[in-house]
Parts: C-alpha cells; structure tokens; sequence
C-alpha cells in the first residue's frame, strides 16, 4: 500500500490542473470547465480515500518533495513537503469529498442558472481546491504558509465571483483584507519560528514542536534561539503570532466580520469555504502543530476564551438575521468557535471530531441553501419562504438532518462532536483550570441560541404557508442538486457514529474510532501525545462531577436540553403558519443584534482614526523628509549637471585635453606616492 | 587649413602637454637602468626572421618566430583597414564607390571651389545632379 | 650605448609634442599626424628596451604598431573625407553635432 | 661610445625639430613634409637600436604609405586658404 503516498502529490495537482484548463480552454469546454473539475476532484477524492486506507494500514509519509531554497552552512532550508498523517488523510477526504460535491451542486447553481463567465468560476473553484488540499498536506510552516495565502487569494477571487455589482467586489475585498491582516501576525510568526527552531517542519525529529518541547524538557536548549525571552514565555508569543492567521482565516472574534459579507459569493462557493475549505485551515492549522500549542497554557487559554466567546457571540448575532445564508454565516463562525474552545480546552480529537461533522453538516446546509435559492429565484430573505416542505422534499429532509446536526438534537453527527467539545472543556476546567469552565460556560449558553436560530430558520423557510407568490410556485432543482444534498445528508446523520464517546462509556464497548484512528501515526503526532503535553505543559487535568461516567452523561443531557430548549422555542414562537418578527420584543438589544454588535463600525472607526493618523504622519514624512531628500538630490544632480556639462563641448581637443590632465595628475599622485622625483 | 597654434585660448591646453612632459623627465631623470644587454655581438635580427620565416633549423641569431604571427595579424588588421576605408569612401548619395575613388577627388573640389558659404543643403540637393552629369 | 633614459626622453619629448598638436590645432589632418607623431615615441621606447632586456617581442610590438598606425590612418583619412563632406571644412571644432 | 652619443644626440635633435614642426607649421603641407623628416630620422634610430629590418619596415609602411596617404588627404581637403584663413 505504500504506492498511495506515490500518488499524493496528485491529489494537490488534480484540481490545479483542472484549474489551468478552465482557466486557458474552458470556455470551448462543455459546460465551462465543471466537468474537468468534477473529474479532478472526483480523482483527487479516489486518491485521498486510497489514502487514507494506507494510513489506516499503518502508513504515514513525511518527505521532502522540493528544496527551493537552502541556504549555506548552518542556515535553514525552505522545502515543499508531503505529510500525511491520520489528521491530514482524513482532512483530505473532507476537503476532496467536498469540493467534489460543490462541483457537482455548481452544475445546478451555476450552468443552470445561466451564468456567464463560468470559466472563471470553475478556475476559482479548482485552485481554491488545490491550495486547500496542498495545504493539508504542507509538512513545514512556511509551506503552510503560501498555501494558507493561496486559499486566501482564491476565496477573494470567488467571494468577488459577480464583480460587477456593488456588493460582491467589497465583500471579497473586506474578506481579503481582514484575512490579510491576520495573515500578517501568522507572516511574522512563520519567521519566528525560523529564526527560533532554524525550521519549519511540523513532524520528525528535528520539527519545531518537537525542538521546542525538548527545550523545555531542559534538553537540547542550546540549538534554539528565544531571543533572551524564557522559552515558555517566546513559544507563547511565537504560537499567538500565529494564531492571528487562525482567527482571521476561521473568523474568530474580532476577525470575524469578514464571513457574514462573505456570503456575496455564489452559494456553493460560501459551502466551500465555509465547510471544507478557507475557514477550516485555520482550525487545522492549530490541529497540525498542535503539539507546539500544547506546550503554551497561555496560547491554549487564549484559544479556548477566544473560541468559546466567539461561539456564543456568533450565535447570539445569527438570531435576528434575515437571510438563510446570514443566519448559516453566523453559525460558521460560532461552530468554529467551538472548535477553537475545544483546541484550547485540551481536546484534540474533539476539534478534528467536529471539524469533521461541521464540514459535512455545513456544506449539507449551504448546498440546501442553495438549493432554497435556486428554487426561490435568488431571493434569500427567509420571510418570503414558507412552506416549501411539500413542495421540495429532497432539501427539506436533508436540510433538516443538517439543521439537526448544527443545533446538537441526540443522534446527529452534530450532537457528538459538540458534546464531545463541551465535555473536554468541562472536564479540564473541573481538573484545575476554571478559565475553562468560563469558556464551557459561554459554549454551552450558545447552544440554546444555536437550536433557537437553526430551528427558527427551517421553519421559517420550510413550514407555515407561503408567504410570496414565488413560495408558492417554486423553481424545480434537478439530479445534481438533489445528489449531493443526499449524500451530505447521510452523512450528516451517521458522520457522528464514529465516536460515540456517551454511549461508549456507558456501555462500555469501544466504539471511538476517531480516538483510536488519531492515536496512531507519525511519532509526536498522535492525540495520546498531545494529552500527555497538555497534562504536563498546561497542568491540564481532568476533574468530574461525582464520576466520569456522570460526568459524561450530565454534559451530555445540558447540552441536549438546552438544544432542545432552543429548538423548542423555535417551535412555539415560528411553527405556525403565518409566523411574525418576534424581534421587536428585544427592544434595543434587537438593533444591536442586527448590527452585529456595531463590530464593522467599530472596526472602521478604529482603521479611519488610527490608519489616518499614521497616514498623515506618513504624508507629512514622504512630502518632508523623503521627497526633500529626492527634490534636494535632483536638484544638487541638475545643478552640477548644468554645470558640468559645459566641460561637454563636442571639441575633440578640449576632451584630450581632459585627458592629458588625468593623465598628470595620475602620474604625479603615482609619482609621489612612489617616489619617483627623489 | 592654415590655422597654425595661434591664439591664447588655444596655446592654453599645449601647457598641459608641457606639463606631462616635465613630469615624465622628472620620472626617467630619477630612473637608472643597468647596462643593456643587447643581442649579442652582431646578432641579425632580419636574418634571424628570414630563416624563420622559411623554417630553416636553428640558424638564426635570435628567436625570430613571433615575427611570423606579428606578420599574420598585420595582414588581418590591414585588410581590414582598407575595407574600412572603403566604406567611409563610399558616398551616400547614389554614387558608387568607383567613382568615389577614380574622380581623383574632383567633385570634393568642385565644391570647395563654390565657396564654403554656399547652403549645405542646397549642395546636398544638386551634388548627385552634377555627378550624373560630367560623367 | 646610449642609456635607455635618454631614448625615454626622447620618446617623451615626441610623444608631448605630438599631444601638443592634439591640443592646440584644429585640423583633423594634423590630428592624424600628432597621432602618428605619439605612435612612433611609443614604438622607440619598445625598440629601446627590446635592446636593454635583449628580448625580441618589443619589436614584435613595434611592429604592431605600426601595422595598427597604418590602419588607423587609413580609418582617419576615411573619417576625415566623410568630415570634410559633411562639414565642408577639417576643423574639428566645427564638428560639434555630438555635443549634448 | 661618444660618436653613438653624438649621433644620437644629433638625430635626436632632428627628430624632435622636426616634430615641433609638425605640430607648428601653418601650412599642412609642411608639416606633412616635416612628420616625413622626422619619420625618417627615427628610423635611424632604429638602425643604431638594432632593429634594421624595423627601420626598413618604417621607411616602408610610414614614409612609403601613410604618408602618401596624408599627402592625398591634404591634396583632398586643401580649400582656398584666402576664404577659409582665420
């Protein structure tokens, strides 16, 4: 099985590939380069599952691919690499899996619609595809690093898929620039760790996280450079630095504003980055160099508050929202929230677990979104829905199996992952560390909100009467629709039986597959290891209430209840058939809440103010100092010029004389200095 | 064409020519060099070339044969020389290059003749006229 | 023998008088001939040392030399014909189209 | 010894007489004729210097062609001297 790692660079050049020919002869392809794509990514998918049975087998493959820079002597290497581990095989399925999928739902939302300038669509979504995947399976930082900006750029190519309305060119830009400014931390960080570590790999025995556990294990402490900062207290600063990436790229809190506008892009594109694609890399990218965070209770504190925080905040914004895809927007960055809580509290395998059902479930309730769309004639407002049930069967099902997952209802996917999610928090903030408990506190209050607003809009969209004419009559959607919207949808219900950690403790048959899938692998790679540095780096310990088995059990009745609460509701105040705004109830809070907390002012006020000011110093020292300095050089340069250019007469005899002067001179200097004339 | 070293201004530049040459006397006046060594008695050295030229063993008084690639080169740069020449004889307006080198110079004095204040472009104009038609 | 100083001078003394000529006449063709002038003090030194090492390849040179002079005059009279029918007139001074 | 110094003294003198005329005569014609005197007596110079068959190589190439060629060029670009004396 060896020969599946042999073949992994194809799964990163399949859809680059497909990107290249949408991009030279996609528009004489049949319908505008989807089929390539669909091919590519179908291929990429064989090979990514080919994959990961190769590391189900036992295999994993770290190797450098391409060295394009190496320096001289003790400096650094820059290489492109390949590392494929459980994490990375498994991501990539997702990834591959996805992107597969959206290629097939672009057909339906895309060619059938009638939209021009496909070519650019599926050149997008082929190199969006191949940068995510190339970055899955970056083995180094740096690598990760330009893959992470590839995403970035495609996403902002695709958000801007309608460029010439207003809206679409803003958001994208908004998404680019708020991604970039947290891309400059993460800049900065990948230089760190170059210059602290001397290299960027994430696994082997000379990788960063391994040099830095070394060095605080007391070893080996001479071969790293922390700037006279005491070890813990730099990897901390250098993991932040990164993590500013993570939070603008996976749309944490106060990086998140990006995501909402976002959703300016074509429906598939916004289930692509949000399920599989831009705002996963963050959240993996803590994943992969897990092992260096682990080591940082500080960076892990930060994570879990910032994540935990995000998760409550996202999901109190998407209450009141309007449009299907706002509320779905808002409810990305609160499952990453989770996701970030539960990277910080400790609990590896309960991030990658729902990073896993999020980007099943998700990309099942955008493609339904979509879908939605499709049928109502591209107008998203959720008031104008209603009633759609009878009338598209295939999406209310599978968008209801979603909706179930995303609000956590016992025993979709969602429900296993979160609670898993809320149960490390839980249970490391009972062993020692109550900060912990104050971000399990604020994840678990958001699931309330996330049953609340999740169930509000399908029954917003799907129950009651048909609130428009449009409602009434609605546009049929085809095969291609239909097929991912199923296959998501199983997945969507089953994806969380793989870790059914409640039930296995309960029971007590061993049924956690991700548990064991994540423990084997590359050496300092695997979950066992990371629980071994938390417990040791960041005293993370765990504590119950009464037994572990209660413990389980009582984290996971809250977290049900209170998704059922939510949900309930939901029901009561929008399961009738002409529902009404209860938003005015919430008086001020409802406006707050619709201008999402004024964070975009607030941002705009601080970049208008400060950005100004530093502008206007920056004016006043490009007109003074700079341009003085140019305006003073030129003039000195025409000055001289207009003078020495007299010697330029164009009379032969003048330059020789010129010349025999030199000539002189040269040889008394020489003559003196010789001495020739004593 | 009679414009010898007249006036000031001009003289001024000579003195640097005056100048590098006091200098050069200062420099050999302090140098000393030993006796010459010469090339031995009455060593010939255009008999030396000639035998080399021929190939002829070792009868000659010094070693002569850097003459030969001396002579190759000279032929090359000489040969090129004349193309040169050529060229730069040739006239721009339609004549050919035998005229240029057969009118034994007589339209450069026909015109010198006319005067250097008539208008150069009117010359321009009816040079090529008056060739076609003397000859 | 006579001593090589005294041919150093002497070169030196041709060679200044022919960069005299350069810089104190107008005429292209005196140009020409000062040029000839400075060529011939640099072949009397190489004779006069090729005598002082007793050391053949300075007149090799020399003979260079004058291979190259006879070409640059043949190139000069060239130029100073194609001058003279540009600017109807050998004074260098007049030719000033390539100023600036 | 002395009659080589009193030779070279003398065609030094001739040699560099002859230049100064070169480079101070008004007419080109003279000093044409001149730099011809003062080739010539270099090549003397290289009689007494050893190298015969480069003083007949100078006689040949210099007083026999560039100077010949001088002469033409001076015969080519000879203008009126009334209307072009300064």
């Amino acid at each position: 099985m060896a020969g599946a790692f042999d073949y992994t660079p194809a799964i990163v050049l399949l859809p680059f590939l497909s990107f290249l020919l949408a991009l030279g002869v996609g528009r004489s392809m049949p319908k505008g380069g989807a089929l390539a794509g669909i091919a590519a990514t179908g291929g990429s998918l064989l090979l990514s599952v080919w994959a990961m049975l190769a590391v189900a087998n036992g295999g994993t493959y770290n190797q450098t691919i391409y060295t394009w820079a190496a320096g001289t002597g003790n400096s650094f290497e820059l290489t492109f690499g390949l590392l494929v581990d459980p994490l990375a095989a498994m991501m990539l399925v997702i990834v591959s899996l996805i992107a597969f999928l959206v290629h097939v739902f672009s057909l339906g939302y895309m060619n059938d619609e009638g939209e021009t300038g496909l070519p650019r669509y599926y050149a997008g979504l082929g190199l969006f595809t191949a940068s995510m995947l190339g970055f899955v399976v970056a083995n180094n930082l740096l690598m990760a690093f330009m893959f992470f900006e590839l995403v970035g750029l495609c996403s902002w190519l695709l958000i801007g898929f309608w460029f010439r309305e207003e809206a679409p060119p803003s958001a994208a830009k908004k998404a680019f620039l708020v991604t970039r400014f947290g891309d400059y931390f993460f800049l900065v960080g990948v230089v760190a760790v170059f210059a602290t570590f001397g290299t960027a790999a994430f696994a082997g025995e000379g990788s960063f996280p391994a040099l830095a556990e070394a060095a605080l294990a007391g070893e080996a402490a001479t071969e790293i450079n922390t700037f006279g900062f005491a070890p813990q207290t730099w990897f901390t600063v250098v993991g932040l630095l990164v993590l500013g990436g993570v939070v603008g790229k996976s749309a944490q809190f106060p990086l998140h504003t990006w995501l909402p506008d976002a959703m300016e892009g074509p429906t598939p594109v916004s289930a692509l980055i949000h399920a599989a694609t831009m705002v996963a890399a963050g959240v993996y990218l803590v994943a992969r160099m897990y092992g260096f965070y682990a080591l940082s209770p500080t960076a892990l504190g930060i994570i879990a508050f910032v994540g935990g925080f995000t998760a409550l905040f996202a999901a109190t914004m998407g209450v009141v929202k309007r449009e299907i895809k706002q509320v779905l927007a808002y409810s990305t960055i609160s499952q990453y929230g989770y996701m970030m809580l539960a990277l910080g509290a400790g609990g590896y395998i309960a991030a990658t677990f729902h990073l896993m059902t999020h980007a099943f479930f998700k990309a099942l309730l955008f493609l339904g979104a979509g879908s939605v769309i499709i049928a109502m004639h591209h107008n998203e407002n959720m008031w104008d829905m209603g009633g759609l049930k009878e009338r598209m069967p295939v999406t209310y099902w599978t968008f209801l199996a979603g909706s179930l997952a995303l609000a956590g209802i016992f025993p979709f996917s969602g429900f296993w992952s979160k609670d898993e999610v809320l149960y490390e928090a839980l249970a490391h903030g009972l062993g020692g560390t109550p900060l912990l408990l104050a971000a399990w506190a604020m994840g678990l209050l958001a699931v309330f909100f996330t049953g609340f607003y999740t169930f509000r809009m399908v029954f917003l969209t799907f129950h009651g009467e048909p609130r428009t004419d449009v409602a009434r009559d609605p546009h049929g959607v085809g095969w291609n629709v239909k097929a991912p919207l199923t296959v998501l949808g199983v997945l969507a219900v089953v994806a969380g039986f793989v870790n059914m950690v409640p039930v296995a403790k309960l029971t007590g048959a061993h049924i956690e597959f991700l548990h064991d899938w994540l423990a084997h692998g590359l050496g300092g790679l695997t979950s066992e290891h990371y629980g071994e540095l938390t417990g040791q780096f960041a005293g993370y310990e765990t504590g119950y209430v009464g037994s572990e088995l209660t413990t389980v059990l009582l984290s996971g009745a809250l977290s049900l209840g209170l998704a059922l609460a939510g949900a309930g509701l939901a029901y009561k105040l929008y399961n009738v058939p002409a529902p009404v705004e209860h938003t005015d109830r919430l008086g001020s809070v409802k406006t707050l809440l619709f201008n999402n907390y004024y964070q975009d002012e607030y941002q705009v006020w601080l970049a208008d103010t400060a950005a100004r000011n530093v502008a206007r110093g920056a004016d006043k020292f490009d007109q003074g100092v700079i341009d003085g300095v140019v305006n003073g050089i030129s003039s000195v340069s025409l000055f001289s010029g207009s003078r020495v250019r007299r010697i330029q007469t164009g009379v032969v005899s003048n330059y020789a004389a010129l010349l025999t002067l030199g000539l002189v001179a040269l040889l008394l200097g020489i003559g003196l200095m010789g001495g020739w004339f004593l | 064409m009679t414009d010898g070293p007249d006036a000031g201004s001009n003289l001024l530049p000579g003195l640097a020519a005056v100048g590098l040459f006091l200098v050069m006397v200062l420099a050999f006046a302090g140098a000393s060099f030993p006796a010459p060594q010469g090339f031995g008695g009455d060593a010939n050295v255009t008999a030396s070339i000639g035998y080399a030229m021929f190939d002829i063993g070792n009868l000659g008084d010094v070693g002569a044969e850097g003459f030969l690639a001396a002579f190759l080169i000279v032929a090359i740069v000489l040969d090129v020389a004349i193309d040169g020449a050529v060229f730069l004889a040739k006239r721009e307006e339609g004549g050919s290059v035998v005229t240029a080198l057969t009118d034994g110079g007589r339209d450069l004095l026909d015109r010198s003749r006319e005067g250097p204040n008539a208008p150069r472009s009117e010359r321009g104009r009816d040079a090529p006229r008056r060739e076609g038609g003397d000859e | 023998m006579v001593p090589a100083q005294w041919y150093l001078m002497l070169s030196a003394a041709i060679f200044c008088i022919g960069l005299f000529g350069i810089l104190t006449r107008r005429n292209a063709l005196l140009f020409l001939m000062s040029v000839e002038l400075m060529l011939n003090a640099a072949n009397v030194n190489f004779i006069a040392f090729s005598l002082q090492w007793g050391n053949v390849t300075g007149q090799t040179f020399a003979l260079f030399t004058m291979a190259l002079a006879a070409a640059e005059v043949a190139i000069g009279i060239g130029i100073i014909l194609v001058l003279y029918r540009n600017f109807r007139d050998t004074d260098v001074t007049k030719a000033t189209t390539m100023r600036w | 010894m002395v009659y080589e110094t009193i030779a070279f003294a003398l065609f030094a003198l001739i040699t560099v007489g002859c230049s100064l005329g070169v480079v101070l005569a008004r007419d080109v014609w003279h000093s044409a004729l001149l730099l011809g005197g003062a080739l010539l007596s270099v090549a003397v110079h290289y009689v007494m210097l050893q190298a015969e068959f480069l003083a007949a190589m100078q006689i040949l190439v210099y007083v026999g062609g560039v100077l010949i060629l001088i002469t033409f060029a001076v015969m080519l670009t000879r203008t009126n001297p009334e209307v072009n004396s300064t």
